[in-house]
């Protein structure tokens, strides 16, 4: 198997904005590596402020790194090559509701990206858009919807359907199941999963709950202050777990699913 | 409110006035609110007018006498007549005969230390040619002075007797003279009036308090204060809230309001004045009298009368108005007639869409209460004979300034006399000499008409003076250097707790009488 | 006798689209020392449920109950001023949204303080007094897990994360040493860790004090950890209550079933990759909620009785609403 | 599937839609609206509404009062001024130049300052920065003494005080612009569409001025309010139209001078004033509750 | 805090320099000779003129001739007025006291009026209090303050003959200018009834004070009663109903300041407008304040005047909002957060 992604030494500052008064130490997202492969799932796993939604920004070009690099296809994603990216890294906001326009219809938001990218006619725009409401469980309905008339649910199911619809390899999603209720969040679940196996996408996913990155991943990272302290495989590092952080994590969860505190 | 009946109200009157002064010397300017602010406050004359006969009484001169060739007057001088004692200057003498010869001689000769201060204009004096008429003033004793004639002037004791005559004080000005400020005599005034100075700020007020050693009775109030307040429905509000116990210039419009309140009193007197369309006759096409006449005959004035004067003014057939003695009931007058008016103008080569200026005075007077919209109404006259009129208004003082330079084509302006006599209207409207002085609004200068009213003025026999002003009146009539439209009547209001305020006919409001209770 | 005892709780409230029974009959109660979960899908009512309890719901809307007891005194009908004395004294609410449920304008040492009971205080002067509530927030503070307390209470609410003032509003909640304790999602903001420790908390205060708890969350691993009962909402409706084991090992309702299925921890033997059970389609929105059973329409099992409303049916101390539920043959 | 169907539109109505579903619900909004629609309508046909010409004078009829009262003529059913026009037909000239005059002083600057803004809001760095806090400070001067301080500058005049009050009015509208341009850029979907490819222009016309319509349409109406003010206000100062004018404002000090002969002429224009912008503000605070309405929703 | 007020000094400093900037190149725009319009003397003898050309740098470059116009502002020496030959400052430092006078008071009145109307109509929503409090507020910041200042005028001045409609005192007192603040001075006039005065500035002040207090004091009520509703409804309110605290402790506890804190900068700024109508009713009440002499310098193209005012104008709004922005900071705890109250 290919390596679809991979990120080497990958460095990032956040300019402070503090004054000059209130000052806070700046974050700093240091020494970032990993791959991961087609069809491969890789999540990743941390505390607040860790630097998670950094990384995925980073990832899908919201912000330059410092230093490194990160390649699609061994192919080195710079700034020259921003058009390849758009295509391919597609992402899924930690806050879903807020990366979704409120003034405009769904089909209209799914539309743009499409007149944005490719140099599809109209119709062929509109096939495009109706085959991937389907594909994420949506009706074509739906192009006709605004935002405030979906369900939690089905808004992740739209921002599913934005990050498809370019026919991307690569899906980085910031806690995609977190806000979600648990009779839903299952549907979600699956459908990822079938996706994923459909299409072969690579998928970056980050979030909180242990039992869904077990269920789904196949590798893990986890992030502290901005550092990797620990990455492999998913069931190696769960049950086996190295640092003293990913220990405490997985105690801790443990803990909980076995009462015994 | 509040204040209207306390106690201190009673000391006081406040008198709602239409302007600032220009000046605290009346002899510097002829306008009515310089008159009105200071005349008959401040100072005294040799002569004055009785309000109530309009006719000549003693004021400083207690007597005069007239030599029989009408060329020398003497005058007999009052005794212990206090000048204003001030902040600002403290008499040691009592007014004697060099106060007269001083506040003449200022005005009379050119080469007179005090003729140059503050601008040396002297408009009435000037526009009469009483600084040539006048050829000597000397003094007698200290309470006799002896004035000399170049030749007889009947109307020469009316003149002293007007607002403009005052008697300033000579003490005073060798003072200011000897400190080198010369010019504080018009600003910082000293005279002989039932009040004196006390402060003036611009466009605010002008405080006048009384003067303890007046020469005449009265028991007048404490403190005499001018409300300066430009717009005229604001006197009128002002005057009914009681912030004011008297105002000056009611507005046609707003007899009816003062009618209605029990508590003021509304004087009415037909005024001797005149307001009128002058054209300025050195200018092309306006030199042809067959222009004027024809621009005469396109106007209603009755309709003007309805619609600025409210009625309350008679239609002007001439410069005279009725009351005056030398009016003549059957004199020439244009009648509304737009048709012949076209054709005139069609015979002078004016063609149709011939635009012409039409100057409305910004502020309003007795003789026109409302120029603009006087304006506004010829407009749309002259449109009814294709001419397009422009209406122009300025600044007050920028509006006189250029018409006496004769920019305008043609003015809606007026006159009020400032004495009862007929040659206050003739002469300085539109004698020659009234060009240079300014008041002569259509720069119209005729040897005959100026013959004819000089030869009036030699005379002393009242009906053939009339017939010379008679004859002048058909020269107008023949020209038409302006059209006469109204004579308004004169109003005044005030509180009814002022008394003795009345409307004096010949300008000039005097508080010397007044009281308050 | 039940320290809390809510008995077909209907709660209406007016929105754009005219008035709508947010809350349908609901009832559970909670003995003393006991600790109730209350749990449900976000939006199904549960914080209306504690607002109800506390009075803390607008005037207007109409609110009606069988019964709502509180020690055998019914709080709907009680004076208003009696029933804020309960309030303050024997009730306590950790609220679910910390950052807005603390006054923004006040720091959070005045809030603390002005919370401690004037009984707490012996007698003393008024700096004395206020001396003592400072020391008694001060042990609450440390109870739960807020070292740096000098910070905490000089700071103003938006000057601190999230986590941090759940922990203040579960202080602040504790500090008048209440019987009753609701807690509206405590947990929400915070790591594994500080949750472990937090729920340790709890879990003590219930043992040592015998303080009751009403649990209210969705987070369930927490409250199958914690809860001796269990009272499950769907969409203002009560579908289960009753002990935890009992409904754990042998949900009635289909819904219930649902919610365990979800966790995927939890299906053990489940292997890894493959679809988790779910039930189809989405909650209803407010406006468009089905009659009778609400979850009608998503569920496995409906049929046409479904549309009526099932009455409440008790398997000793084990309620559900279904017509035809789950481990239990169909009349 | 079809977009026209009514039965669609009942139910999925577009963000604007269902703000104007909002507005409607509010009777005096609607009252409002409907006095405003009024005025549009007597902008666009005042002079076949209008007896007489506004400048028309009959020197027959002076001053006369209102055809209601006893001696008023039914000829003239608002009066006639000193000069003999018929303050009917003023009034309608009038709002017509008043309201016509803030209308297209409130789009002159709307859209001026949105360009601005949205250009302001878009573009970062010092120089911007300076300019938006700048901005921030004459904001603070009320737009009708920034109107008198511009008209003092330019010279009296109805013309120059269109100008100034569009000017006056720029710095309110750049600024909410400006604020709301950069308050969305932070939200995720400009994000969004920044990770489509967009650039800012496109960002900015696509994404972010949709949102932007309601704001602006509830700052036009505000803004209309105070034009109207300010136009008057500078008409009754006589710094914008001069007496002849029908303007209302210039009316209102027109009649001071007959005040109290004819209490009319100064009540009239000035009832026209206050209803104007009573229509105004009521359509105005409807739209600001309905969107706050829906946002909440 | 300290930074926020060293950068909102920067600005206050920065946006004056720019006025002054745009106040001197006024005197180039201005038709006529800009020297004369910078000193507003208008035809110089030749010793003046050399002297003013000395002090104006005329021959020097624009940005030198900026510097030395800069200089003799600070000094003091503004111009003079063409109409009344006076020196600017003096006139201003006369005109601007009677102004900020009338403005202070009116503006406590539409605060002591606005606040609490607004309170009760916010806690009283949806009653008759607030209706009718709603519509008559609707009237009042709809209506136009010149409009009703004639319509006070008409009815309390003239059908009653109640109030004076003119000036700030009575002709009768002869109150010296020290001050410009009439209060101060009756106190420092001698010669004078002073309580008669005072009770006539009273008076005076009436119907000035009203018919700009209305506007500002419905706007005021609209503000608080929304930000009341607003905090009403927010979750530390339930809260602390929840906690078992009667209805007047949560309001005057957390209700109060939370709904008084954020409209307060809102509040604030209504005194500029406030102020502008002031100088705008100045007219109609021939209050002697700065509206009237700007305006009437405005008639007479008076340019020194209207540069002057226009400076002291400008610098005087944004210098009290600067300020008051800095003083909010300061009792505003929650500073940090930009709060946006829609009216
Ligand atoms: N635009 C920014 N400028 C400066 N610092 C930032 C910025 N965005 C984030 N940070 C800081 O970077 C750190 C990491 O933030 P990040 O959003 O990546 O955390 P996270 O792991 O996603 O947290 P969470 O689980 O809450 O989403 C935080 O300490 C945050 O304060
Ligand atoms: N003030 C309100 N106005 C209108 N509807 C409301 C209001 N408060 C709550 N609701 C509605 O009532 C329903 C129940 O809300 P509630 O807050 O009790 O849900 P919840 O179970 O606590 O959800 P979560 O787990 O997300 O906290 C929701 O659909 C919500 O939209
Ligand atoms: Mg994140
Ligand atoms: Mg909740």
């Amino acid at each position: 198997m290919t390596t679809l992604l991979s990120v080497q030494d990958l460095n990032f500052y956040h300019k402070s904005r503090n004054s000059f008064l209130r000052k806070q130490p700046p974050f700093h997202l240091t020494d970032i590596n990993f791959s991961i492969n087609a069809g491969e799932t890789l999540a990743i796993v941390g505390d607040n402020g860790s630097g998670k939604s950094t990384l995925a920004n980073l990832l899908v070009g919201v912000y330059k790194p410092s230093s490194g690099s990160i390649s699609l296809n061994d192919q080195q994603l710079g700034s020259r090559n921003t058009k390849q990216r758009c295509l391919n890294i597609r992402m899924i906001f930690q806050n879903t509701k807020e990366s979704i326009n409120p003034a405009l219809t769904l089909g209209h938001m799914l539309d743009e990206s499409l007149v944005l990218n490719t140099k599809l006619s109209a119709l062929e725009r509109g096939q495009q858009i109706d085959k991937t409401l389907r594909l994420v469980g949506l009706l074509p309905e739906h192009k006709y919807f605004y935002r405030h008339m979906l369900s939690d649910g089905q808004l992740q199911r739209m921002a599913l359907a934005r990050a498809l619809i370019l026919n991307p390899k690569v899906i980085v999603a910031d806690e995609p199941f977190a806000a979600l209720d648990p009779s839903v969040r299952s549907q979600t679940i699956n459908l990822f999963m079938k996706l994923q196996k459909d299409l072969g996408l690579g998928f970056v996913f980050i979030a909180h709950n242990l039992g869904i990155v077990r269920h789904i991943s196949d590798r893990m990272l986890v992030i502290q202050d901005g550092r990797v302290v620990e990455s492999g495989k998913t069931e190696v590092l769960i049950n086996w777990p190295k640092s003293e952080y990913t220990k405490q994590l997985i105690h801790s969860y443990y803990s909980l699913v076995n009462g015994q505190y | 409110s509040d204040i209207k009946h306390n106690e201190l109200s009673k000391k006081g009157v406040i008198y709602c006035s239409e302007g600032d002064p220009a000046t605290f010397n009346p002899q510097l300017d002829t306008s009515g609110t310089t008159a009105d602010a200071t005349s008959h406050q401040l100072y005294s004359r040799l002569i004055e007018f009785d309000p109530n006969t309009s006719k000549i009484a003693p004021g400083l001169a207690s007597s005069w006498l007239v030599s029989r060739d009408g060329l020398t007057y003497t005058f007999q001088l009052r005794r212990n007549v206090a000048f204003h004692s001030t902040s600002y200057f403290t008499p040691t003498r009592s007014f004697n005969a060099d106060d007269v010869i001083f506040s003449i001689n200022r005005w009379r000769l050119d080469n007179h230390p005090y003729n140059k201060v503050s601008g040396g204009n002297y408009p009435y004096f000037v526009s009469l040619g009483l600084n040539e008429v006048v050829e000597d003033v000397s003094r007698i004793n200290g309470y006799r002075v002896e004035i000399k004639l170049t030749r007889p002037d009947s109307s020469f004791l009316a003149n002293l007797a007007t607002d403009f005559s005052v008697i300033l004080s000579e003490e005073y000005a060798t003072q200011l003279l000897a400190q080198g400020t010369p010019s504080l005599i018009d600003t910082k005034p000293v005279g002989t009036g039932p009040y004196k100075f006390v402060d003036y700020r611009k466009d605010s007020f002008i405080r006048y308090q009384k003067h303890e050693n007046y020469w005449q009775l009265g028991d007048i109030p404490e403190q005499l204060i001018y409300d300066i307040t430009t717009t005229d429905s604001l006197r009128l509000a002002k005057l009914i809230s009681g912030e004011c116990d008297a105002t000056s210039y009611i507005s046609n419009s707003e007899i009816g309001a003062i009618e209605q309140r029990p508590n003021l009193v509304l004087n009415e007197r037909p005024g001797l004045n005149i307001g009128f369309w002058a054209f300025n006759t050195q200018k092309e096409p306006f030199n042809d009298a067959k222009v004027r006449r024809a621009l005469a005959l396109a106007i209603d004035k009755n309709t003007l009368i309805e619609a600025i004067y409210l009625g309350s003014a008679d239609r002007a057939h001439g410069l005279l108005p009725e009351t005056s003695w030398a009016f003549e009931a059957l004199q020439n007058d244009t009648n509304f007639n737009p048709a012949l008016a076209r054709q005139l103008l069609d015979e002078a080569g004016i063609p149709p869409g011939f635009s012409m200026d039409i100057w409305a005075m910004p502020v309003q007077r007795a003789y026109n209460p409302n120029a603009t919209k006087m304006a506004e109404i010829i407009q749309s006259y002259l449109q009814d004979i294709q001419i397009d009129a422009n209406i122009v208004t300025r600044e007050w003082s920028t509006f006189r300034e250029e018409l006496k330079n004769g920019e305008h084509d043609s003015v809606l302006i007026g006159w009020s006399a400032d004495n009862g006599d007929p040659d206050n209207f003739y002469r300085p409207l539109l004698s020659c000499q009234a060009i240079k002085s300014g008041t002569n609004r259509a720069r119209w200068c005729s040897r005959r008409y100026d013959d004819l009213i000089q030869e009036a003025l030699l005379i002393s026999d009242i009906e053939l003076r009339k017939t010379y002003y008679h004859l002048a009146n058909a020269v107008l009539a023949e020209e038409m250097p302006l059209v006469p439209i109204a004579h308004a009547y004169r109003y005044q209001a005030h509180s009814d707790r002022l008394h003795g305020l009345k409307i004096n006919p010949f300008g000039g409001i005097r508080f010397g009488d007044v009281e308050k209770r | 006798m039940a320290l809390l005892d809510v008995k077909n709780l209907t709660l209406e409230i007016d929105t754009a689209n005219g008035w709508i029974n947010v809350l349908d009959k609901v009832s559970f109660s909670i003995n003393n020392k006991e600790i109730r979960a209350l749990v449900g899908e976000s939006g199904s009512g549960k914080s209306l449920v504690v607002k109800a309890i506390v009075g803390a719901l607008p005037e207007r809307w109409r609110i009606k109950a069988d019964r709502m007891m509180w020690q055998g005194e019914d709080l709907l009908n009680m004076r208003q001023d009696k029933r804020r004395k309960i309030t303050r004294e024997q009730i306590a609410v950790v609220y679910q949204n910390p950052a807005t449920s603390l006054d923004p304008s006040a720091t959070l040492g005045d809030q603390i303080m002005e919370a401690v009971s004037s009984k707490l205080l012996s007698r003393g002067w008024f700096w004395q007094k206020q001396q003592q509530r400072e020391k008694i927030a001060i042990t609450h503070l440390h109870k739960v897990g807020i070292r740096d307390h000098k910070t905490c209470m000089d700071s103003y609410p938006h000057q601190l994360s999230d986590d941090v003032c759940q922990k203040f509003m579960i202080a602040l909640a504790l500090v008048s040493q209440p019987k009753l304790l609701i807690a509206d999602d405590p947990t929400m903001a915070m790591v594994p860790s500080t949750k472990i420790q937090i729920l340790k908390l709890f879990k003590h205060l219930n043992q040592t004090r015998g303080l009751s708890i009403l649990f209210v969350s969705h987070d369930l691993l927490s409250i199958f950890s914690m809860a001796d009962s269990l009272t499950v909402l769907y969409c203002g409706q009560t579908v289960e209550t009753g002990k935890m084991d009992k409904i754990l090992k042998r949900p009635l309702h289909p819904y219930t079933q649902a919610l365990l299925d979800s966790a995927p921890s939890f299906s053990k033997g489940l292997e890894r990759k493959t679809d988790l059970p779910t039930l189809e389609g989405t909650i209803p929105p407010l406006q468009h909620l089905p009659i009778g059973c609400r979850l009608g329409p998503r569920c496995p099992r409906a049929q046409k009785d479904c549309v009526k409303t099932p009455e409440e049916r008790r398997i000793h101390e084990h309620f559900y609403r279904c017509h035809f539920p789950i481990h239990r043959p169909t009349k | 599937m079809s977009r026209s169907s009514l039965y669609e539109e009942e139910f999925f109505p577009s963000p604007l839609r269902q703000t104007w579903m909002e507005f409607k619900r509010s009777h005096w909004a609607f009252a409002g609206l409907w006095i405003l629609i009024f005025f549009v309508f007597v902008i666009i046909v005042g002079p076949f509404l209008a007896p007489y010409q506004p400048l028309e004078q009959s020197p027959d009829n002076l001053l006369l009062p209102p055809a209601w009262s006893d001696s008023g003529d039914i000829r003239y059913i608002f009066g006639t001024d000193s000069a003999g026009r018929d303050i009917l037909s003023r009034v309608i000239y009038g709002s017509r130049l008043t309201f016509g005059i803030s209308f297209l002083v409130v789009i002159l600057s709307v859209s001026v300052g949105v360009i601005i803004g949205a250009y302001a809001g878009i573009s970062k760095g010092l120089r911007s920065s300076i300019v938006n806090h700048l901005l921030d400070s004459v904001m603070a001067i009320p737009t009708l003494l920034i109107a008198i301080i511009i008209v003092g500058i330019l010279g009296t005049g109805l013309i120059n005080s269109i100008w100034a009050i569009a000017l006056a009015m720029l710095p309110q509208v750049i600024h909410t612009c400006r604020d709301f341009v950069r308050q969305e850029s932070e939200k995720a979907y400009v994000t969004a569409a920044k990770l489509d490819g967009a650039g800012s222009i496109h960002i900015f016309v696509k994404s972010i001025f949709p949102n932007m319509v309601e704001i602006i349409v509830v700052q036009s109406t505000f803004a209309l309010s105070t034009a109207i003010l300010d136009i008057s206000a500078l008409g009754f100062l006589s710094l914008a139209a001069q007496a002849p004018s029908p303007e209302l404002g210039a009316m209102l000090s027109d009649g001071l001078d007959i005040v109290y002969i004819s209490p009319w002429s100064i009540a009239l224009p000035g009832l026209t004033i206050l209803l104007a912008i009573i229509s105004v503000n009521l359509v105005g605070d409807g739209l600001r509750t309905a969107l706050r309405r829906r946002l909440q929703h | 805090m300290l930074n926020y007020t060293i950068r909102r000094l920067n600005l206050l400093f920065f946006t004056l320099l720019v006025l002054s900037v745009v106040s001197f190149s006024l005197a180039f725009l201005f038709p006529g000779d800009s020297l004369t319009n910078l000193s507003g003397v208008k035809s110089p003898t030749p010793i003046q003129l050399a002297s003013l050309q000395e002090s104006y740098k005329v021959d020097s470059n624009y940005f030198w001739q900026y510097i030395a116009y800069l200089r003799l502002l600070l000094d003091g020496d503004w111009g003079i007025s063409f109409t009344s030959q006076q020196p600017l400052l003096d006139d201003l430092s006369t005109t601007l006291p009677a102004t900020v006078e009338l403005s202070t008071y009116a503006f406590t009145l539409a605060i002591l009026i606005g606040v609490p109307c607004g309170i009760i109509a916010g806690l009283k929503h949806h009653k008759i209090f607030d209706f009718s409090i709603l519509s008559a507020s609707l009237l009042g910041y709809s209506v136009p303050v010149f409009w009703l200042a004639l319509i006070l005028i008409q009815l309390f001045s003239l059908q009653l003959s109640l109030l004076p409609l003119s000036g700030r005192i009575s002709l009768y007192f002869d109150v010296p200018i020290q001050s410009g603040f009439i209060i101060y001075d009756i106190f420092q006039a001698e010669n004078i009834d002073k309580t008669a005065a005072l009770r006539d500035v009273f008076f005076h002040l009436i119907l000035p004070t009203l018919s700009i207090a209305i506007m500002t004091g419905t706007i005021i009520i609209r503000i608080v009663r929304r930000s009341v509703l607003n905090v009403l409804e927010q979750d530390y309110i339930k809260a602390a109903y929840g906690r078992g605290q009667t209805n007047a402790q949560v309001f005057w506890k957390h209700g109060l300041r939370n709904s008084l804190l954020p409209v307060l900068p809102l509040i604030v700024t209504q005194f500029t407008t406030l102020l502008t109508n002031a100088m705008i009713v100045e007219v109609i009440f021939s209050w002697p304040g700065i509206g009237n002499w700007l305006i009437q310098a405005i008639y007479q193209r008076d340019y020194p005047a209207i540069r002057g005012g226009m400076l002291m104008v400008s610098s005087l709004v944004i210098m009290f909002t600067i300020s008051l922005d800095i003083l909010i900071r300061v009792i505003d705890p929650t500073k940090g957060r930009k709060i946006r109250v829609a009216v």
